[in-house]
């Protein structure tokens, strides 16, 4: 966990309203597990909470790492008007990323993303057919015209795509094409991220899967585990887990989502 | 001579700069930043007699300048905090002073709290939270009725084995009030202040944005709010005050000091910046310098002396 | 239709924006910069029964995201202002509904100014200061205490011809009590908020910056306490509730209306953008049809009947 | 008066903390009065207040205005950062300049100036210089590293320095130096814009000079008139004026300063 001044290497615009940012700096070196989150502080003196973003690739030889987000506010929206050489104050990597040291060479996984929530999975996939691992993704969104990343995913295994208005692949939700396609598939490990409806999905589907992971959001201040900001009950109410710290992500049937 | 040290009941500080309550936990995780012994003090997050879950998220939203938040109060309880958390800070800063933050929803409980987590070594002071805005019965009638303030202080000052002192409102009409109730009932300080209630609404949903509705607003925005009301109880108490409210930098802290204040807790900042408050530490002297200031004690003294 | 027309008792208004009173004077050197045709109405500065010179200078700080004022009222005084300054926007904006801010040391005074500037035809209502935190006699006596709140909002009400609306103070422990009495006295609606008292001291001289020690704290630091506040008075009240406290932007015009305003007062966002009331107007319709906003009026009823 | 977002063209480190800042823009073809000021929105949002500053060189052909500042507080820091290309919102020219349309070429005035006082009257001096008036300069500063737009002044009449070390020209403060210089020197008219006490110097020297003027400053809010914060007493405390408005240009014997 380090706070650094990373400096924006490279920004890019993938669809109307989602952009890519590479970013340099020693928080690329420090052995990652996909799915963990960095947080990084506007720089508008005016947004005193950091925005909460998954970690997209990460290369350390290069001391690079890589986020896509989607501008939906004030913060994100001045994110991507900043230019390659501007420094970005970062807290990173946070949170406790998917597990996958249970996974053999040659085991099969889901990748199952929606929208925004495919930048950590992105990671995840490239780390797992790295070590061997055979990825199959199912990719929801809400149309073609806001697919990113095709490319990327398509080059690491198999890739099924829904959209809710059905101009791409699938017609239907995320929840529908897993039934349709990958009822009766058998695989060593879920993964999960994306909107509410998506995990909702997910955490009933697979709630009995030894290894079914989902990640999830949350509004946080501190980012670290010190502030009780970004909880989410226990699936039995009988706790409550921090999002940033014992999270993001959770097996299935843990946490009420 | 420490030019940054103050002294104060219960507290020998070796600098102004103390985590506010809930913005900094037990420090834990703060300590993979920085070392904690470079703060004057640590305020922890309230404590209450039994665990508490708090509030529906979303508990924090952002506002310009500020932030608003909700957390009602959770925490892991007297037990957990007086056997695990304090004894975490105690192993790995022994000379850190701890002012634990004291909660409850009826007198009984605050006064429980107080005397159990008095007993425990590091703790140095109690932070009463009569103030908190957030949950139905979070000490917000303690703190906005004199004769309760004046009660529940009492109780509690009976009990405590450190001196106490009292967190004030600043949702108040007139908030000497309920400053001159608690100093009759034997605080030896006030910690001021406590967040504003404020409001904000999702024009998305129509809905407030906070699971709570309201929450309370901190922040920078609100210093203007802080400055004037420490200065209004300096002016109307000898008590010494802790104070709190936007402080973000060396020259917060100063103003805050020139107010009245004679220490200075950071609450909000540690999210921008996990490291303020040992930026700030690092800052004050050459800000100090800039501003002809010999050392904090001649300058609380000096403030005492002639307020502004 | 309109979609951004609504209407409160003696107004009719073609949009909801207006600028805060003191804001922007008398609208005169406004009015090199835009139409002043194109506000909904307008909140003229305090009138007086005499004029007024106001307080020591400095009068005004810069805060985070806020600012402090310490005008005092100044003012030309009530004959200046109906000889002089009503009949130059009568002139000019005939159809221009003006809100006369009525301020005063005693219930006489007040008494005198609303009957007095209530005659004048473009006077479409008043606006009742009874919470201004500048002055010694500058209302927030009346405006903190409900009994004298109700007395004279009664007094002034016998003697108005125009509607009658009370300017309510975020400085209290609980806002409704007076809300309440001034609504029982027989007001059309309220006003809110008038500013935060707040203070900034000057490192330099140690002292505090603006010549009257504290101020009125207004811009988007105190929009979420106003947020609160209206939302707080709407749910404990029928009357309607212009609504001010921080707006910068279309976004915040349709969060205040959420809150609970039928209107939206503009004050401090004029000195950063002497254009703010034309841009904010401009920029409503497609703020709203990004929210699925149809019109104002139907919004407004929507927040009545199912308020958040 | 117009709202304009001016084009930054130039910036320049005049002393260690004192910058010309040059900009682009229609305000600089309006007919400007030197001694009129402009008002400057900090770009950054949490500053609500605009900046002040009197005016230094218009150029109408080449729509420039050019300002100089001393970096004082915040907002001064933030200016002395922009680039060229900039954009800065800008209200100007506000407020009423320094009365010359008495003078008759060949005629003598006195500038009289301190610290970053002496903008306005550059401009001042130059456009009298125009019109064939002869301008006499006294100028006052801390000490001769804080001198700026010397070679300036010196282009357009004699200069007489004083600075409060000795370290260059007179020794010791502007009033001393209009003693010991200017004691039975006459002029038709006198200018002066610096710190209180040169204003205090001059006004109760000239007071009963005809055409003797001085410009103040204030804390202002609308800078336009109608928010009534940048007020200052008449001598006689019969009325209040306000200096956007009513000044910033006074002649001596008028306000009490
Ligand atoms: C662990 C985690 C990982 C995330 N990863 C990504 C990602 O890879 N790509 C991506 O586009 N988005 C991601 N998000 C969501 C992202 O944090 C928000 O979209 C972003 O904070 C919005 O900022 P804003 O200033 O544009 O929005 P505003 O609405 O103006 O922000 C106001 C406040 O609300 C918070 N906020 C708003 N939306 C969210 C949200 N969905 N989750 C948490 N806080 C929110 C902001 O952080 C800020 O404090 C992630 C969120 C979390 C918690
Ligand atoms: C009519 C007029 C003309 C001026 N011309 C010049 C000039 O040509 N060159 C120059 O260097 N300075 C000039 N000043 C002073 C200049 O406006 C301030 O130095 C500047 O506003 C400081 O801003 P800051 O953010 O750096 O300081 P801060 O102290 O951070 O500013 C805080 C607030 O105080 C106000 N303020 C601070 N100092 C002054 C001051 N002396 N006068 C008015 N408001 C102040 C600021 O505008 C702001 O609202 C002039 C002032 C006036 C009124
Ligand atoms: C997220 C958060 C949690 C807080 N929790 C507590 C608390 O448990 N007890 C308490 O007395 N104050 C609590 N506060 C108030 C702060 O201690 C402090 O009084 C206030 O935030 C003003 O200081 P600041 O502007 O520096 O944040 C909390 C504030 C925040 C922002
Ligand atoms: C410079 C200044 C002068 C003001 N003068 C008055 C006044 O004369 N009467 C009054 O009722 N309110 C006065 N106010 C309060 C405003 O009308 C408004 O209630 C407050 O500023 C909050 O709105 P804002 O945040 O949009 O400025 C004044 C505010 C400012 C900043
Ligand atoms: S954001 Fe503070 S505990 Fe998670
Ligand atoms: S600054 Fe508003 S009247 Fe001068």
């Amino acid at each position: 966990m380090l706070q650094e001044k990373l400096t924006v290497c490279r920004q890019r615009q993938l669809t109307a309203d989602v952009f890519e940012l590479t970013l340099q700096g020693k928080m690329a070196t420090i052995a990652q597990q996909a799915g963990q989150f960095v947080d990084v502080l506007v720089p508008d003196q005016r947004y005193l909470l950091r925005r909460p973003f998954g970690i997209t690739q990460v290369d350390a030889a290069k001391q690079q790492l890589t986020l896509i987000y989607r501008t939906v506010g004030q913060g994100t929206s001045i994110l991507s008007q900043l230019k390659v050489g501007a420094n970005l104050d970062t807290l990173g990597p946070l949170g406790n990323g998917f597990p996958t040291e249970f996974l053999q060479t040659k085991q099969h996984v889901l990748i199952i993303g929606g929208g925004t929530g495919i930048p950590p999975l992105y990671n995840l996939a490239q780390q797992l057919v790295a070590r061997g691992v055979q990825v199959t993704s199912a990719i929801g969104f809400g149309t073609q015209k806001q697919i990113f990343y095709e490319a990327e995913f398509r080059a690491l295994g198999a890739v099924h795509y829904a959209t809710d208005d059905g101009s791409y692949g699938f017609h239907g939700h995320i929840g529908l094409l897993l039934d349709a396609e990958f009822a009766t598939t058998h695989f060593d490990a879920i993964y999960a991220c994306g909107p509410r409806g998506l995990l909702l999905a997910v955490n009933n589907r697979y709630r009995e899967h030894p290894h079914a992971y989902i990640s999830l959001e949350s509004r946080m201040a501190c980012g670290v585990g010190e502030c009780y900001a970004c909880v989410v009950p226990a699936e039995d109410q009988q706790a409550l887990y921090k999002v940033c710290d014992d999270g993001p992500v959770f097996a299935t049937g843990k946490v009420a989502i | 001579m420490n030019r940054l040290a103050v002294e104060l009941p219960g507290l020998k500080l070796k600098n102004p700069i103390m985590p506010a309550s809930g913005c900094f936990g037990f420090g834990q995780r703060y300590a993979a930043f920085y070392d904690l012994n470079q703060l004057g003090a640590i305020i922890i997050k309230a404590a209450t007699v039994t665990p508490r879950t708090g509030n529906p998220t979303p508990r924090v939203a952002e506002t310009t300048s500020g932030m608003l938040n909700a957390i009602g109060l959770q925490n892991p309880g007297l037990t957990a905090i007086m056997t695990e958390k304090l004894p975490w800070l105690a192993e790995r800063y022994p000379d850190l002073p701890v002012i634990a933050n004291v909660a409850g929803a009826k007198e009984s409980d605050y006064v429980t709290v107080c005397q159990q987590i008095s007993t425990v070594p590091n703790v140095k002071a109690i932070e009463l939270n009569i103030s908190c805005p957030n949950v139905a019965h979070g000490g917000m009638e303690f703190g906005t009725d004199p004769e309760a303030a004046y009660a529940l202080t009492k109780a509690c000052c009976a009990v405590s084995q450190v001196p106490l002192y009292v967190k004030l409102s600043p949702n108040m009409t007139d908030i000497r009030v309920i400053a001159r109730a608690v100093e009759a009932a034997g605080a030896a300080g006030f910690t001021m202040i406590n967040t504003l209630v404020g409001m904000q609404i999702d024009l998305k949903t129509r809905q407030p944005l906070l699971g709570n509705r309201t929450g309370g607003l901190s922040g920078p925005a609100i210093k203007p709010v802080a400055v004037r009301l420490i200065n209004q109880v300096h002016q109307s108490s000898r008590l010494p005050i802790i104070g709190m409210g936007g402080v973000m930098s060396a020259e917060d802290t100063l103003e805050l000091i020139m107010a009245g204040a004679s220490a200075v807790a950071v609450g909000t900042a540690n999210f921008s910046n996990p490291q303020a408050c040992p930026d700030i530490i690092k800052a004050l002297p050459q800000t100090m310098d800039r501003y002809q200031i010999k050392d904090l004690t001649s300058l609380i003294q000096e403030m005492a002396v002639t307020p502004v």
